[in-house]
């Protein structure tokens, strides 16, 4: 039954998709309006909420001391977690598929590693026995469809604002901080979807549900690819995928302002 | 932080440690409608708390055999955001969290009319994302307020209210510093107003009769003022609602 | 099916309560008869079975030491498991609702910690270091209702005769002992069940299927209460909660010579 | 107990080192009938062992794949208290208790006539609350006269026993000091006593041909031991149902 | 292991570390029809990668609820053995693991006619049993074989490739020595060669895009050349079937 | 309706039992062709697969510092792993049962462990603080039946191999070695089943489905027994469980040349 009614939203989508226009009017490179929330827990060493829309994603940051991997003994790491409130999208009743939260997870975490955005050894403390593990998490508030763009917008806007605890005697001491983590880069995601051979960037939930592929691009800064990630079982023609890189380098200058 | 042993008046000259009366609460602000695929949400800043509550349902209770043919259920979900609390929260669902969760369902499901819904679940979610003291009253504030969001036909809101005792006085709302008393006594206390009737009471720490009396009585006088701003929440929500007819 | 016979079965209770009767003829404010056994195995530390009525916990205490937490350096602490076996009550063909026994194990322990029965500095090894932890792990052989009575009674019997094993090169030396663990106080629960409209004590297991509300009081000594837990679906006056103490600290009276 | 590098003698003039002779069991009491709202229970002690067991069924078996349309199927579920053992146990099912409940429930589904009661399970539910070697053996006695309160109809009882070396000598019912031994083997053996049929059998540990002849031979005498004790707990129970009515 | 920070020439005098040219793949071994009990079966050695992968299927998709009445779905499972890596591996899934199979599974699915099979469950299951780099493309190159295997109707095989960056040159089937170089990236890639339709890409690292466009060609003819490879391997077993009648 | 059919080929696997008869022409104490390939995985510092008939599995050894048993300071152990790998029996549609998966990897550990096969001693890195761990982890990549034999062949053959890693400050070296594995037995499994009276070895798939009763006997060498394991829900009398003891003996002579 319900199979049925998204059946025919989706028809809807394509049958306009074949006359150029999205469900909600935007042009096919066009993102929804972008919102960013700062200061959300006094209890995070930093967080923040993003909204694309009415998607809407919390992050918050929590720096912890822990013993460093052997091979990397003078570098800390990120640890980066993303889950989807039942309230988030009440479709899934017993929970959301757990492979596509942890797809969610990794990718974001891929953009923020892969870009080099944070000097793994500037989160050294002492090599070899004491770093910093920066636990990033993301909490999806409301689904509204690209949940990947929000959660990377609200976890990058989290790490932006998040300082570095103070330790005394290798123990935390409670809000009282030594600084700011520094951030070298501004990696951020641009997802697209594929409907009906159509490429649409920040495809929204009518949209998610109707596509057959999706790619999401990372970009370091203005030049710089830094991840790339194609899911769902449709196929992209490298054409697109060129098509999606350059809209990506574009909408990147804009968003990067907002951060 | 005061450290624990150390002699601290906790209450001096009338005054609190941040400077409120016995009988005064934190700043509180509440709102109505903020998750649009919810079928019901509500957001509450509680002093440093910030808490986002919503619901979803009626709907068919999954799997059938949760099904009561004579009500619907309730399904409360409490959860604290890794970074809600000052040392990192473990992601898994804590016993403290199970525990909650089951004691605050059971506190809404009397102000709801359950019986016309009958083979349906009631889900309730709220997420801590920031806490100082008191999260699941202030939780329960804004699950009441997601539930008379999502439409559903209730007998009251429920009111709740942190009451208890520090530095050998009955207080209401105790804060963090207040709950680290050598003597702390937390009393979590959620009723209905209009009849005053009694939905959750949970009590940790030593307390005579006496006390406990008081500790009611400033509890229950808690619970009204927040009964009173639960009322205007929703009205500026409907308000609002109404306007965008 | 099922459910329709508990509905008579309840309707029973019901009716019989509005005559002021119960359905095992005790007063509102009787407690079933209640049995203690100690000793119940030589491989706990300290252990007993107490039986209210038909119900029957047994429960045991094992002394392990551990690293205490970092905020209380000069303490040790307990930890509280229940569980109910499979026959205790086969209605749970598969298993019991999970969160019922975290409430139960969670009540049991707070009546223990919050009356300070036990100072936790006396279970200090060495200062920062080493510290008992106190595992109480209780086990439900037969559910006739108010578990939560039960259990408490047989972890503070299990308590009241638990030996602190010896040590040796912080090791734990078997079966040798250096004295005994010291209470302080002797916390009891007192569980009443609401039930149209009519408040009893210790309600058995028709009693606790027909129950509107739960309310379960905690007293330290005769005059102290130290925890409360209000459950179910139903509410209290403020009225009953007072009368509901009151017989608590009646009772206690007589409970606390039987432990 | 003693090192396991010592060189003791398990048995010097025809005794062990609890005094027992080579083929003597350690002190056992059964009782019948413990658990008022299992459909059938039992309790032991054997030696240090102390064991209780109910029986739940035949009922439905649920899900309804687990449903076997020409027999019952047997759960076992042997389980060890966390204060039943020297070092703590971890409450979670070790991989040890998942093991011996499967071959110990395989070792009573010969003991009933299973064909009677098609679609259903027959639950036995094992706790072990204190233990000293042997309790598997202790356990499936416990059951066995478990299900015979239930009123199965039985083939016959299971009755068990442990047998085995220490110290080079072949030697029943071993406690823990003699399972401690260097070169100590364990055979856990259960039989219908009736039949002789072997329904549990294992070994751990090295023995030679005729050592495990010897050994099965004194296993089964000390089975029939265990199968009497077994019989007159049951009189016991009847008798005393029968002088109730 | 060359160390992360030391200088090294990737590619010097047109020849890689181990000798192979930009565009030359590492050696290997296809082989179709090693699982007697799987639907679908095939074995692969890709340098020291040697991974085997089973198809079972199409199959009613249990519980009910995850069918699809419009056409199969495929569940890739993806698994290392614990002595597949230089450190054990927990025997756990790994969150790695868990996110190779979706997108792998997403892979396969645009090559086979799903829609013939509603309500259907189409499993493929890999096991790494040993690795050093590209084992999800060489896993993917194996699972096409076993569906071809399985005689399952497919518009193409699924034909997959490493391709990246190490020393600041763009190279073919990267290894774990050059994974491990500074500005190493690795973009799995998987295409349908005869439309050359990409259906699996991921990257990982800094990369211009005229990298990306010189990788991505180098990577299509890397496809290529697999394609021919699985093309020999399925002749190869159909002419020993053959041969067998 | 799948019971249906087994039910009918259990019936023919019985009636030519019956008449002496195997459902694969064998002699009811015969093994099916056995072979093995050794050297499965460079990563593994042991490894084997091991086919008997159809069934197949691969074995590999991991070698692991840690830190020993308090009550047993100057040995290594063994940790053995079993997993029925989803192709190697598509009628485990969600997995194969864990009770027997569990069971299995113990009868097999036990086989190695109580044979004595491996001096723990030697694998003593520093009393007290640092030993080996030896993981055997086996994969059932084919079931055909008589999984007991097929992976405790495997293991064997796998840890005949096994070579002992070079360890520097007490960590690994990869792919360095200081000598290989001692092996001072060369202990294996010997499984029958007992169909409606007759007792086979080595029963393939067909027989494994039809048996009342299973034995599994260990020899760790030419005349000692070193474990059995007797399973399901029919029995034995004791001069069949003296004949499978014989048998045993008698194969593994053969067997033992293999590995």
């Amino acid at each position: 039954m319900e199979d049925v009614i998204w059946n025919l939203k989706s028809d809807n989508v394509i049958s306009l998709l074949k006359e150029g226009k999205r469900v909600d009017g935007r042009a096919l490179d066009e993102y929804r309006p972008i919102s960013i929330q700062k200061g959300i827990s006094e209890n995070a060493d930093g967080g923040a909420r993003a909204k694309i829309g009415d998607t809407e994603v919390a992050s918050g940051v929590k720096l912890i001391p822990g013993t460093p991997y052997p091979d990397n003994p003078d570098k800390g790491t990120i640890s980066t977690g993303a889950e989807l409130l039942q309230f988030a999208n009440p479709e899934f009743e017993v929970g959301p598929p757990r492979e596509a939260v942890i797809e969610l997870a990794r990718v974001v975490d891929r953009g923020i590693r892969e870009s080099k955005a944070i000097d793994f050894k500037t989160l050294c403390i002492r090599e070899g026995e004491l770093v910093w593990i920066a636990f990033i998490d993301s909490y999806v508030l409301n689904d509204d469809g690209n949940l990947f763009d929000a959660m990377a917008l609200a976890a990058l806007a989290a790490l932006n604002q998040t300082k570095i605890p103070k330790l005394e005697d290798d123990k935390l001491v409670k809000h009282e901080y030594t600084g700011k983590l520094k951030m070298l880069k501004q990696p951020l995601l641009f997802t697209f979807a594929k409907i009906a051979g159509e490429v649409v960037l920040d495809p929204n939930f009518l949209e998610w549900k109707a596509m057959d592929a999706r790619f999401t691009c990372s970009t370091a800064d203005d030049k710089t690819l830094c991840a790339f990630q194609k899911g769902e079982s449709g196929s992209f023609k490298a054409s697109e995928i060129d098509e999606c890189i350059e809209i990506a380098f574009k909408k990147g200058k804009d968003l990067r302002k907002l951060v | 932080m005061p450290k624990k042993d150390e002699k601290i008046e906790y209450v001096k000259g009338g005054k609190r440690l941040d400077g409120r009366k016995v009988d005064e609460l934190r700043p509180i602000k509440m709102e109505v409608g903020v998750l649009p695929r919810a079928d019901g949400s509500a957001y509450i800043e509680w002093g440093q708390n910030k808490i986002i509550a919503g619901v979803m349902g009626p709907r068919e209770a999954l799997p059938k055999h949760t099904q009561n043919p004579y009500k619907a259920r309730v399904s409360y979900t409490y959860r604290m955001a890794t970074f809600s609390v000052p040392d990192r929260k473990n992601p898994r669902p804590a016993r403290r969290e199970i525990e909650i969760s089951k004691v605050s369902g059971e506190a809404l499901e009397r102000a709801i009319f359950l019986e016309r819904f009958p083979n349906t679940t009631i889900d309730v979610f709220v997420e801590i994302l920031d806490s100082n003291a008191g999260t699941r009253v202030a939780a329960l504030v804004a699950a009441s307020l997601a539930l008379a969001d999502a439409g559903l036909p209730m007998r009251d809101l429920v009111s709740a209210v942190g009451v208890g005792k520090a530095g050998g006085e009955i207080i209401l709302d105790l804060n963090k510093d207040e709950e680290d008393a050598p003597d702390a006594v937390d009393i979590p206390l959620a009723i209905l107003p209009r009849t005053e009737e009694i939905v959750l009471l949970q009590m940790d720490g030593l307390l005579t009769k006496a006390e406990w009396a008081k500790s009611l009585k400033l509890g229950i006088e808690g619970c009204k003022q927040i009964h009173e701003m639960q009322r205007q929440a929703l009205r500026k929500k409907f308000a609002e609602a109404e306007a965008k007819r």
